[in-house]
């Protein structure tokens, strides 16, 4: 019964969701490094790169569907940068006679896939842990306090925007018969404004609320994670995985 | 306009990385306890606000406050944008891990021109927000022309971030409107 | 003006888990004031949000002869006013003048109207002299005094008031019941604080776990002890207390 | 453990129009429990605010021998503990087990002592069972009880309470009563409803237009008919009202 919109399967339980959360992050984080530091026109190699996630994905037993509904939804913006890549060129005097030659689609593809991957690694990632606990990990991975602060007092007040949402609209129906007519452009700026203003009310008061209960802008949580050995060969397993293909398919696979 | 990974060339969004945190600190540096809720608050409202999708010209636009944040924050806005960008990426898939820093410098440049403007006591208030909104919007767009160029795209990519002139309009539009507001309200949110 | 509310088998669920109105019927005469009590979770303030449509279960609620419809929702909304529970939850213009005008200038009145109505809800709440604050600036008491007064100004034929004496002195508590009485509009009441209930209510429902329990004449369920003491709501110690202090 | 409460000479406004507290001064001593009654808008819940710091204004305020001041706050906020008048301002956790253990997580407190703390302090509330709910989609009456669990968790030396009685029902406030008695912290409660005090409060003190008309020994201060009255404390009205009911 929580907020479902932010970390919807972060509850389920897999191996894979039982790994301390700095594992995860370091997994997502890595792998995107090394796959989008292939070289632009490498094709090959995405193939195994997916084998590899497919395994991953499989072991943290999350449903493909929503995988899948997840990145259509995402991908458009990344179908129209690769599109756009011999575009670009295309509309370029000087670079107008590569802009459709196979080198250049074959770059744009690989952006395609690069691009692809990541997405599917942070779907991945936010699917296996609960928000707030990623957070944790990314302080103990010695993110800035202050980034975490910030994070601690956001996700909070995140909440008490939609709250806040929803009450103003609440209070406006209640008042008004069926739709606005006269003042309608005026009545719904007047909302959108009172929503920050009171957000902005609320979050005084429950930093003060946070500060009465010994807040000093650090991350706590009931279950402390803690690296185990599991952990560490989990992480190093996948991650020479991922390393050995970015370092080695060429020269099995030169064409 | 995020930027996700694999789009640009790895090195950018490396380098910007580590700038970035960087820049953390040092926008953060002694932050009084006051500024401590408004920083958060403000990056809820960035937050919350990119989730209104506005479809336009085939894909989708989102107001991104960024001008706002600027005229809010000063030159505190930087660590908060950070952390909203952190946010977007992993909670709604916006952007991306590596990209975090490339992204927040790009959007931390415009909300930092916006807050230069909007110091410029002498302009009439309104002109002031409604160009911080402007600038908000245009000084990202303008960044990511030049990245993405750097990246091995042709300089035909200008076509395809033109249609955020209409975006920086509406902006401006959005930050006159709520800097009139918290005015009337006598809010001490406005600095 | 009155019109009668009927409530019947109503059936609400927030989310799958847990049903908190089941099966709900209750039939409140034009014109009669009820009071709705139960303890705290019982479900009261959210039978109160299905009579103007802001949630919708399945059964049916009728205010007078109309149903409470997707379609009818604005003579819905004109017939019902509602004070919510608490006060934030209800005001979202920056002044209590603007509070108030917000409704009468929704419903359309004449500018003429709208002053006058403005000016009847800030004197019977005590509010004249607050018209500019900024409604977020005040104390509770006095916000939940801005949310009673953004309803008066409406003259609604229904009038829904969850708590409206928490958080309110003595003084204006007898004030508002004054008030009350005086109103021929139908009233449903939600209050835990049972004794001002005597004073306004012609017949009350005790609500539990989602069910109505009983309804019947305001003292002879107050003074039930065993029907209250069994839904959580003891007079019991009052009666002490007030031995002890008179 | 117990500390005591000195105000002096505290004045405080939040804009220049209107000074909400003038020149006030209390003595709470260590382990008593001070009931603070007036008015609506007369200053309780601004008073409340200065005691962890939340506020200053000019005058000083001491909880025990350490003076609220910028550089004691660490200090001050671990001693003093606070319920707000509305619970909307106070829960910000996701869950109400999240809520609970937030402030011995942050008060540094070992894994097992903060299970142990959340376990006491959800019973205490009546809250077992409620672990996982989201605070913010409980009734009125369920968020306030969170809000008094969290601070029953850290068990602080003073306890401020606002209104803690208003949107409980009776057995839950009888509950709350025998908490309060039990408990060995200086506590200091604002509450509209006026009967309540008068099981767990040694003194009270009436506030009015932000100064402190009177401050005695309950049973004196709530039966003394014409003070009461001059403060907008009436209590003849629920003394009527209990006539008529028994
Ligand atoms: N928005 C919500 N989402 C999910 N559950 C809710 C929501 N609001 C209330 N509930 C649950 O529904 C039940 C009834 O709530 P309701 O607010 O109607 O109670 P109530 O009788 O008004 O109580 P109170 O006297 O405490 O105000 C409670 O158990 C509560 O936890
Ligand atoms: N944030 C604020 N800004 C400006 N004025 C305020 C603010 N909060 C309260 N006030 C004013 O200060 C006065 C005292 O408010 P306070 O909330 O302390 O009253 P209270 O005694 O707690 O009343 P109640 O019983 O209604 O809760 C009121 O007149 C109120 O309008
Ligand atoms: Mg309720
Ligand atoms: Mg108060």
């Amino acid at each position: 019964m929580r907020h479902h919109f932010i970390d919807r399967y972060s509850d389920l339980n897999s191996p894979v969701h039982r790994l301390d959360p700095r594992v995860k992050i370091l997994l997502a984080f890595l792998g995107i490094l090394i796959v989008v530091s292939e070289p632009p026109g490498r094709l090959l190699p995405f193939a195994f790169y997916g084998g590899l996630l497919l395994v991953v994905l499989l072991l943290s037993r999350l449903p493909f569907a929503f995988l899948l509904k997840r990145y259509l939804i995402l991908s458009p913006f990344i179908v129209m940068a690769s599109v756009f890549y011999p575009v670009s060129l295309y509309f370029a005097e000087e670079t107008q006679a590569i802009a459709f030659h196979q080198e250049t689609i074959e770059v744009a593809l690989s952006i395609f896939l690069k691009a692809s991957l990541s997405l599917f690694l942070l779907i991945w990632l936010i699917s296996v842990e609960r928000f707030h606990i990623l957070l944790l990990g990314l302080r103990k991975l010695k993110m800035p306090k202050l980034v975490g602060t910030i994070s601690i007092l956001m996700y909070s007040y995140i909440f008490v925007f939609w709250d806040e949402a929803l009450k103003t609209t609440r209070a406006r129906e209640s008042r008004t018969p069926g739709k606005l007519q006269r003042i309608k452009l005026r009545t719904y700026a007047n909302q959108m404004a009172m929503i920050l203003l009171h957000s902005w009310e609320r979050s005084k008061t429950l930093h003060h609320a946070m500060l009465s209960r010994g807040f000093h802008g650090e991350f706590y949580s009931m279950r402390e994670p803690g690296l185990k050995k599991a952990d560490v060969l989990f992480l190093a397993l996948f991650l020479l995985l991922f390393l050995h293909i970015r370092l080695f398919t060429d020269p099995l696979f030169i064409q | 306009m995020h930027i996700s990974d694999g789009i640009i060339d790895p090195g950018i969004s490396i380098g910007a990385l580590v700038a970035s945190v960087g820049l953390v600190y040092v926008a953060g540096r002694k932050v009084p306890q006051e500024e401590i809720p408004k920083m958060g608050i403000t990056g809820a409202a960035l937050f919350v606000v990119s989730l209104i999708h506005i479809p336009f010209a085939g894909t989708s636009v989102h107001p991104g406050l960024f001008g706002i944040a600027g005229i809010l924050l000063g030159k505190r806005a930087f660590p908060v944008i950070f952390t909203v960008l952190l946010f977007q990426s992993i909670i709604l898939q916006h952007g991306g891990l590596l990209s975090v820093g490339i992204n927040s410098l790009n959007m931390g440049a415009g909300a930092f021109l916006a807050w230069l403007i909007w110091r410029q006591q002498r302009m009439p208030e309104s002109l002031r927000a409604a160009m911080a909104g402007i600038i908000g919007v245009l000084i990202p767009v303008f960044l990511m022309v030049v990245e993405f160029h750097l990246s091995g795209y042709g300089l035909g990519i200008i076509y395809l971030f033109s249609v955020y002139i209409f975006a920086a309009l509406a902006e401006g539009v959005i930050s006159l409107f709520v800097v009139k507001f918290f005015r009337k309200t006598k809010s001490d949110i406005l600095a | 003006m009155a019109a009668g509310i009927q409530i019947e088998n109503l059936s609400f669920s927030y989310s799958e888990e847990k049903e908190v109105l089941k099966n709900l019927s209750l039939e409140i005469r034009a014109g009669e004031k009820m009071g709705l009590i139960g303890p705290m979770g019982s479900g009261k303030s959210t039978l109160l949000l299905h009579l103007n449509g802001l949630l919708t279960g399945s059964g049916t609620v009728k205010i007078g002869d109309t149903g409470v419809k997707k379609d009818t929702l604005p003579e819905i909304r004109r017939k019902v006013g509602m004070v919510f529970q608490n006060p934030d939850d209800q005001l979202f213009n920056p002044t209590v003048e603007e509070e108030i005008a917000f409704g009468p200038l929704n419903f359309g009145y004449s500018p003429d109207e709208v002053a006058e109505k403005l000016k009847y809800a800030l004197e019977a709440m005590r509010l004249t002299g607050m018209e500019k604050s900024v409604s977020h600036h005040l104390s509770m008491g006095e916000r939940k005094r801005v949310a009673l007064a953004t309803v008066l100004a409406l003259d609604p034929e229904v009038i829904a008031l969850d708590e409206p004496f928490a958080n309110l002195d003595t003084p204006m508590m007898m004030q508002l019941l004054d008030i009350i009485n005086s109103l021929s509009a139908t009233f449903i009441i939600v209050s835990q604080s049972l004794l001002p209930l005597l004073s306004c209510c012609d017949r009350v429902a005790i609500i539990n776990h989602g069910r109505i329990v009983a309804v019947g004449p305001v003292k002879d369920i107050l003074q039930d002890e065993e029907l209250m003491r069994n839904n959580g709501l003891d007079l019991g110690y009052y009666k002490k207390i007030l031995r002890e202090l008179f």
